[in-house]
């Protein structure tokens, strides 16, 4: 199947390719960044779609893009078409608001936190204030990956959570609302927002590689095998070398090892 | 009927000779301009109570401009500059904020029907309705009243609740004056407001002309010299936005004392 | 004289109109194409909405009365009801109408009939202005300006709420109806507003009695826009409703109606899931339809 | 009474507009209050850089793209699909189905469109993501928009001048470009400036169908990244207000030039009619 | 100018004796219904050449409806239904799909001025414009003729360029009919032309109708007794949308047939 897509290229002498990704929306930003790099020295030229992992997905499926961005895991349906490479982990930070005396919480307490057991500040310690639950929505690869880790399921949420689109969205709540409580990806993290330790492990890179702290998940890049071209596949081998593993790291993710 | 008619000529004939009415309106050297043209020249008149005024006059010497500024319904236009003076019951009209009152007190019924986009018994009622009155067999009796003085009520009596726009022009015209009377105003100013009739609803409006003459103080636009004669006890001649000559209709018509009056009412014919 | 002659070659039309009339037969299907096109496309989008909407209840089971009915909505256990985002729905925009429709009006009837020619030229544009700024830019004014306003002023512990959501949906729906039913109200013939005032009526009086209703068509097409605004409305949503699943019992309660569900999640559904949110879009779709009809007959009423 | 009654709706009229106003200048001011700071000459006519310090021009230039596309195709479509409901077509049942279906569409979520156009112009037309397929996609979103406010701008044409015109053994298509349409102009402008506002205001349709590239587009047939998509995405993914709202500022200052242009236009188009 | 009146005397007299003219407009058992209502019943008339046909007749008794079948104007209204011969010049209209031709042919003047919100020479040269005449010089030679052949060239000369909106109702009603007489039709149809003008603009446009009857048809509703029985050659009375009766003018007016025509005609005065 390679050959033939980069028998195509070939034949069309030193043209440029265009490389079309799409896809989820915390992958994007990483992935433009790569092909910013990656464009200088090559030539191909990349179009990156941040569209949603699922339409990102149902594109690399039915070829609208060549490769697509996921930050959630596949489904088995999906798995059967489709090939994924882990570009990066991803890791995810409980954060307050950074008037929030709350600093370290047990994973059992962001649990309870989460189902509803646990609704004021003052029983883990802080403040008199009610907890406002602050999540992504149902089917991001955040929630899933944070949900599974966590080990409480969509249903258990509790029901008065707020439910905001993205890390930007929860970023914002959470720096607005003394009583909130949400979850983002580390790249995210600034001074408007107060990050949690988990069981007393800090959230960073290198407690994510040694295992130390475990809320993250993987970014992926999906294609169908036959629809990957040489170009697409080099791009990917970019990603994979020390450069573009630096590139991530650099940008807030976790590199692969 | 008839004897309306009769009645009519006889007190005509009677104001000619007494002139101890009283003025209702006193206009005093008058200038109106559209922006920068100017339609009326230091207009001077004195409109006695209870009679008829005709202002007759060539095709845009500014009757209608006139009449109109006696309710002052030229504010409305962007760009009208009305200077000098206009005194109605003593009061002057342009010196006073309330407007409101002036017109309910002046009346008017326009060159084009302008009735508005509802039932025939919601036109009529509108002006009384929009003063307070709201109880049901009042505002029946006023609507039937007012239709009936403008000489409409058998035409439309069975069709009162549909839209007034689908009466014909005449029909619309009538319909028109009826909302104007339903206000039982002091002054009633009419632009043409038979122009759109056939004669014998012409007839009937003059008639009723003659009859409200009695309570009411009525200003007349007219192109036709017959109905300028027929109805009015004073008439002014209106050139180039100026009076020409102001008197009584009698003598206007028969021995006018300016040449171009002459001229204009005996280019008449019929 | 009973019978009247009449030519052979009557019914032909002069060379000198044939073009004209092959012109106008020309246009008239352009026009008619034209409404076609716009037709088949509303068309095409209905059937593309309700085809992978009644999906699951056609070929996967799925009970359309327990998803319009449930009050669970958890897709990755497989439960869609939609109850509470429907009652969402419906409150946030009868709230929106209530307070934006009068606010719109009033401000439209101000710049066409009250307020002084510079002034309206200047006002009205920049309503006009507030129409392009995207929607998330209000979603961003909503969760910086309202929620904190709300959340500090009525002593909430989150100001994401049904309340905000009324706010920033009536000033989003703002500009269409107040350019659309100005529009409309100038178009109003001078002659009604002279009419009235030679009655010695109050221009106030007037302005609410004739003008008005002889606007009433446009006024109703202002309000009818202004409404799709509010209901198609989504990004500016997500952002202030807070998108909580519970069926909403106060001003203050967080809400997700029926398009922030729909747009929450679409980027990441699939298969039934994905189905279940244009199902959500049918559900959308009947309910503006209701409300259309509603107001159709509220306009005709007052039309007698 | 009636004269309080007066004085109370007087007071609501103003209040109404102030509030309007109002909320206009807290808006426009919140946006430049927070947007402005990132103004400068690179911010605007820079190319974009993923990686921080670029600018914007390749969002200025497809969201005028999109304007000009969805406008070129949807106002001919829109104003004569109205003209055809308004004067050409027996006033009936169907009619009124038509322009009721027109009005509940307007309610329809733009994401829905945006699927839509996803699934029928994207992959089934095979235009890709592209300006062309969200052009397209817009072009249904604004039609029902302009169809409405041309159908109401016709209805307020006065009977008399069809009739005087028609009288003049003038065909109804002369009639309707030399009298009617004229007369309805302004009516349909607002309709068009609105139409205008949606289309640059629209995001979730277009980054389904027009995609979020952040590279200046080659050509129609490129996917881009708008103006609005560009701040939808910094606000949903990085939370980054002060560039939403710098672009916001931008957007602002579009909006004006295109709305003083359309006025200007429609000014010149009354003056050819003289 | 005199000299015409005295023409147009002569040949109504001529007329009156010879009817040797020819049909132009035959109409036979024209019923029209407004939905429901019928508003025409068994109309039959047979209009002559180069004649003009005055109809009169209370308001609301359906001349102007009648008027505007002659040019299918009614075509224009939702629900009007129309059956019944009307031929014009050999061709039943009604069956013709033609009506571009038969408006060319058929000018109309309406009751109330409806210029188009244009400049005053736009509205004037608009219809020949329409029909592809793009000659300067031809063009400014048609409005001109036409401006004074409706006897308001004077007033409007310097100012054709600006609106035609700002002129008065009178002035405008003439300029109506200067936009007809552009198109140099064979028919004029004319609803009350001269309601809104002032007698000497009636005089001169009276006039212009007896110089047209030279070359055109005319069809003239109106309301002035005077008027139909200075200008037309026949007069029809039309009472509740029926034809009472159609003779000669002096006939209709001197010793009309039925009781209602005598009833309505001696209602006149002046
Ligand atoms: N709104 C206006 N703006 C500018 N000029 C105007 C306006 N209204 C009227 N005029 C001009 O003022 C003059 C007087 O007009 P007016 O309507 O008072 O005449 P009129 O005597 O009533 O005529 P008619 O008998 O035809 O109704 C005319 O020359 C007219 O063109
Ligand atoms: N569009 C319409 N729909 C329904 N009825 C109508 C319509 N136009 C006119 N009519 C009715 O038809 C009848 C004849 O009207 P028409 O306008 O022909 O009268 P007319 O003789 O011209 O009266 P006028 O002298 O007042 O102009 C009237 O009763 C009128 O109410
Ligand atoms: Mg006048
Ligand atoms: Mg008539």
């Amino acid at each position: 199947g390679n050959d033939s897509a980069g028998d195509e290229t070939e034949a069309s002498g030193g043209n440029v390719h265009t490389l079309a990704i799409s896809g989820s929306t915390s992958v994007g930003p990483l992935a433009e960044k790569l092909a910013e790099k990656y464009e200088g020295n090559n030539n191909t030229k990349i179009e990156i779609n941040q569209i949603g992992s699922s339409a990102g997905i149902t594109n690399a499926i039915n070829g609208v893009s060549e490769i697509g961005m996921s930050s959630r895991e596949l489904k088995d349906e999906e798995k059967e078409s489709l090939q994924e490479t882990v570009i990066a982990y991803d890791g995810i930070v409980v954060v307050t608001h950074p008037s929030n005396k709350v600093k370290n919480l047990t994973m059992d307490q962001v649990k309870d936190i989460f189902t509803g057991k646990i609704t004021n500040w003052k029983d883990l310690g802080g403040d008199d204030l009610e907890i406002v639950v602050v999540s992504r929505e149902d089917g991001s690869g955040s929630r899933d990956a944070f949900q599974e880790i966590v080990g409480y399921s969509s249903g258990e949420l509790i029901k008065s959570a707020i439910v905001a689109s993205g890390n930007g969205n929860i970023k914002t709540t959470v720096a607005t609302n003394k009583h909130a409580v949400g979850f983002i990806s580390f790249e995210y993290i600034d001074e408007s927002v107060s990050p949690v330790n988990i069981n007393g492990v800090e959230a960073t890179a290198e407690n994510v590689l040694s295992q130390k702290y475990v809320l993250s998940r993987p970014f992926l890049f999906v294609h169908v095998e036959d629809n990957l071209t040489n170009e697409g596949q080099k791009f990917i081998d970019y990603i994979l070398s020390p450069e573009g593993q630096a590139i991530a790291a650099e940008s807030g993710a976790i590199p692969v090892q | 009927m008839n004897t309306t008619v009769i009645d009519r000529k006889t007190a005509t004939d009677k104001s000619a000779n007494t002139t101890e009415q009283q003025t209702k309106i006193a206009v005093k050297d008058l200038n109106l301009f559209y922006g920068e043209k100017q339609a009326l020249f230091d207009v001077s008149i004195d409109i006695k109570e209870k009679e008829v005024t005709a202002l007759i006059g060539p095709s845009g010497c500014g009757k209608s401009t006139f009449l109109r500024t006696l309710n002052r319904m030229n504010d409305l236009i962007d760009g009208v500059k009305i200077n000098g003076k206009m005194v109605i019951d003593g009061e002057d009209i342009y010196q006073s904020n309330d407007v409101i009152k002036l017109r309910t007190k002046v009346g008017m019924v326009f060159q084009k029907p302008n009735l508005f986009p509802m039932s025939i018994y919601d036109n009529v009622a509108y002006g009384p309705r929009m003063q307070g009155i709201k109880n049901k067999a009042e505002l029946n009796k006023i609507v039937e009243e007012s239709l009936r003085g403008a000489a409409i009520w058998d035409e439309v009596k069975d069709r009162l609740k549909s839209s007034a726009l689908g009466l014909s022009g005449g029909q619309q015209q009538r319909v028109c004056i009826a909302r104007a009377i339903a206000m039982k105003p002091e002054v009633i100013l009419m632009d043409e407001p038979t122009s759109a009739l056939d004669p014998i609803s012409t007839l009937k409006v003059e008639e009723l002309i003659a009859s409200m003459k009695k309570e009411y103080t009525i200003v007349i636009v007219t192109h036709n010299m017959q109905q300028a004669a027929r109805v009015s006890d004073k008439t002014a001649f209106f050139l180039n936005g100026e009076i020409i000559e102001f008197d009584e209709t009698n003598k206007i018509f028969s021995m006018p004392s300016d040449q171009r009056t002459e001229d204009y009412v005996t280019g008449r014919f019929g | 004289m009973s019978s009247i002659p009449v030519k052979k070659d009557a019914g032909e039309i002069g060379k000198a109109n044939k073009r004209k009339y092959i012109l106008e037969k020309v246009s008239g299907r352009v026009f008619l194409f034209c409404a076609l096109l716009s037709v088949v496309s509303l068309l095409l989008i209905i059937g593309f909405v309700f085809y992978k909407g009644s999906h699951p209840f056609i070929a996967e089971g799925y009970s359309f009365i327990d998803f319009l009915l449930g009050s669970d909505w958890v897709p990755s256990e497989d439960k869609f009801g939609i109850l509470p985002m429907i009652v969402a729905s419906i409150y946030a925009t009868i709230g929106a109408l209530i307070i934006g429709v009068p606010i719109g009006l009033f401000t439209a009837i101000f710049l066409a009939e009250i307020a002084p020619r510079s002034v309206a030229k200047i006002i009205s544009p920049a309503v006009q202005l507030l129409a392009g700024i995207p929607s998330v830019l209000y979603g961003v004014f909503g969760l910086a300006i309202i929620v904190p306003f709300l959340q500090n002023n009525l002593g909430l512990i989150k100001g994401q709420s049904l309340i905000a959501v009324i706010i920033v949906l009536a000033i989003m729906m703002l500009p269409t109806v107040v350019t659309v039913a100005e529009t409309a109200i100038r178009a109003v013939p001078k002659a009604y507003r002279e009419g009235s005032l030679a009655l010695g009526v109050s221009p106030i009086g007037t302005i609410f009695k004739v003008v008005v209703p002889a606007a009433k068509s446009g006024i109703m097409t202002a309000i009818v826009l202004g409404m799709g605004r509010a209901i198609g409305e989504t990004m500016a949503v997500i952002l202030v409703a807070g998108n909580s699943l519970v069926i909403p019992t106060s001003l203050t309660d967080s809400i997700r109606p029926l398009t922030t569900n729909i747009a929450l999640e679409m980027g990441y559904a699939f298969g039934t899931h994905q189905e279940m949110l244009f199902a959500t879009g049918i559900v959308l779709f009947s309910f503006i339809l209701i409300l259309n009809f509603v107001l159709a007959r509220i306009s005709s009423k007052g039309g007698n | 009474m009636r004269k309080l009654k007066d004085k109370i709706l007087l007071g609501l009229l103003w209040f109404a507009a102030f509030l309007t106003v109002a909320v206009l200048v807290m808006i426009v001011g919140y946006i430049f209050y927070k947007g402005i700071g990132l103004i400068s000459f690179d911010f605007i006519f820079g190319d974009y850089s993923p990686s921080g310090g670029g600018g914007i021009l390749p969002m200025i230039v497809t969201t005028i793209y999109t304007i000009v596309i969805s406008l070129l195709i949807a106002t001919p479509i829109g104003i004569l699909a109205a003209v055809y409901l308004q004067e050409y077509a027996k006033q009936g049942r169907l009619v009124n189905t038509i322009r009721f279906a027109t009005e509940s569409l307007t309610g329809i979520p733009s994401i829905i469109y945006g699927l839509f156009g996803a699934v029928f112009f994207v992959t089934t037309l095979k235009l890709g993501m592209s300006i062309i397929a969200a052009s397209l996609t817009l072009t249904i979103i604004v039609l029902p928009v302009i169809i409405r406010t041309t159908e109401e701008s016709l209805k307020t044409v006065p009977r008399t001048y069809r009739e005087g015109s028609l009288a003049l053994g003038t065909t109804k298509l002369q009639t309707l470009y030399k009298v009617i349409l004229p007369s309805a102009m302004p009516g349909i402008l607002s309709g068009l400036i609105l139409s205008m506002g949606r289309i640059i205001g629209e995001s979730a349709a277009i980054f389904l169908t027009a995609g979020t590239v952040a590279a200046m587009p080659a050509s129609i047939f490129s996917s881009a990244r708008t103006l609005t998509v560009h701040s939808f995405l910094v606000t949903q993914e990085a939370g980054d207000i002060e560039l939403a709202a710098a672009v916001g500022v931008v957007l602002i200052v579009l909006i004006l030039i295109l709305n003083l242009t359309a006025t200007f236009i429609s000014k010149k188009l009354n003056k050819a009619n003289y």
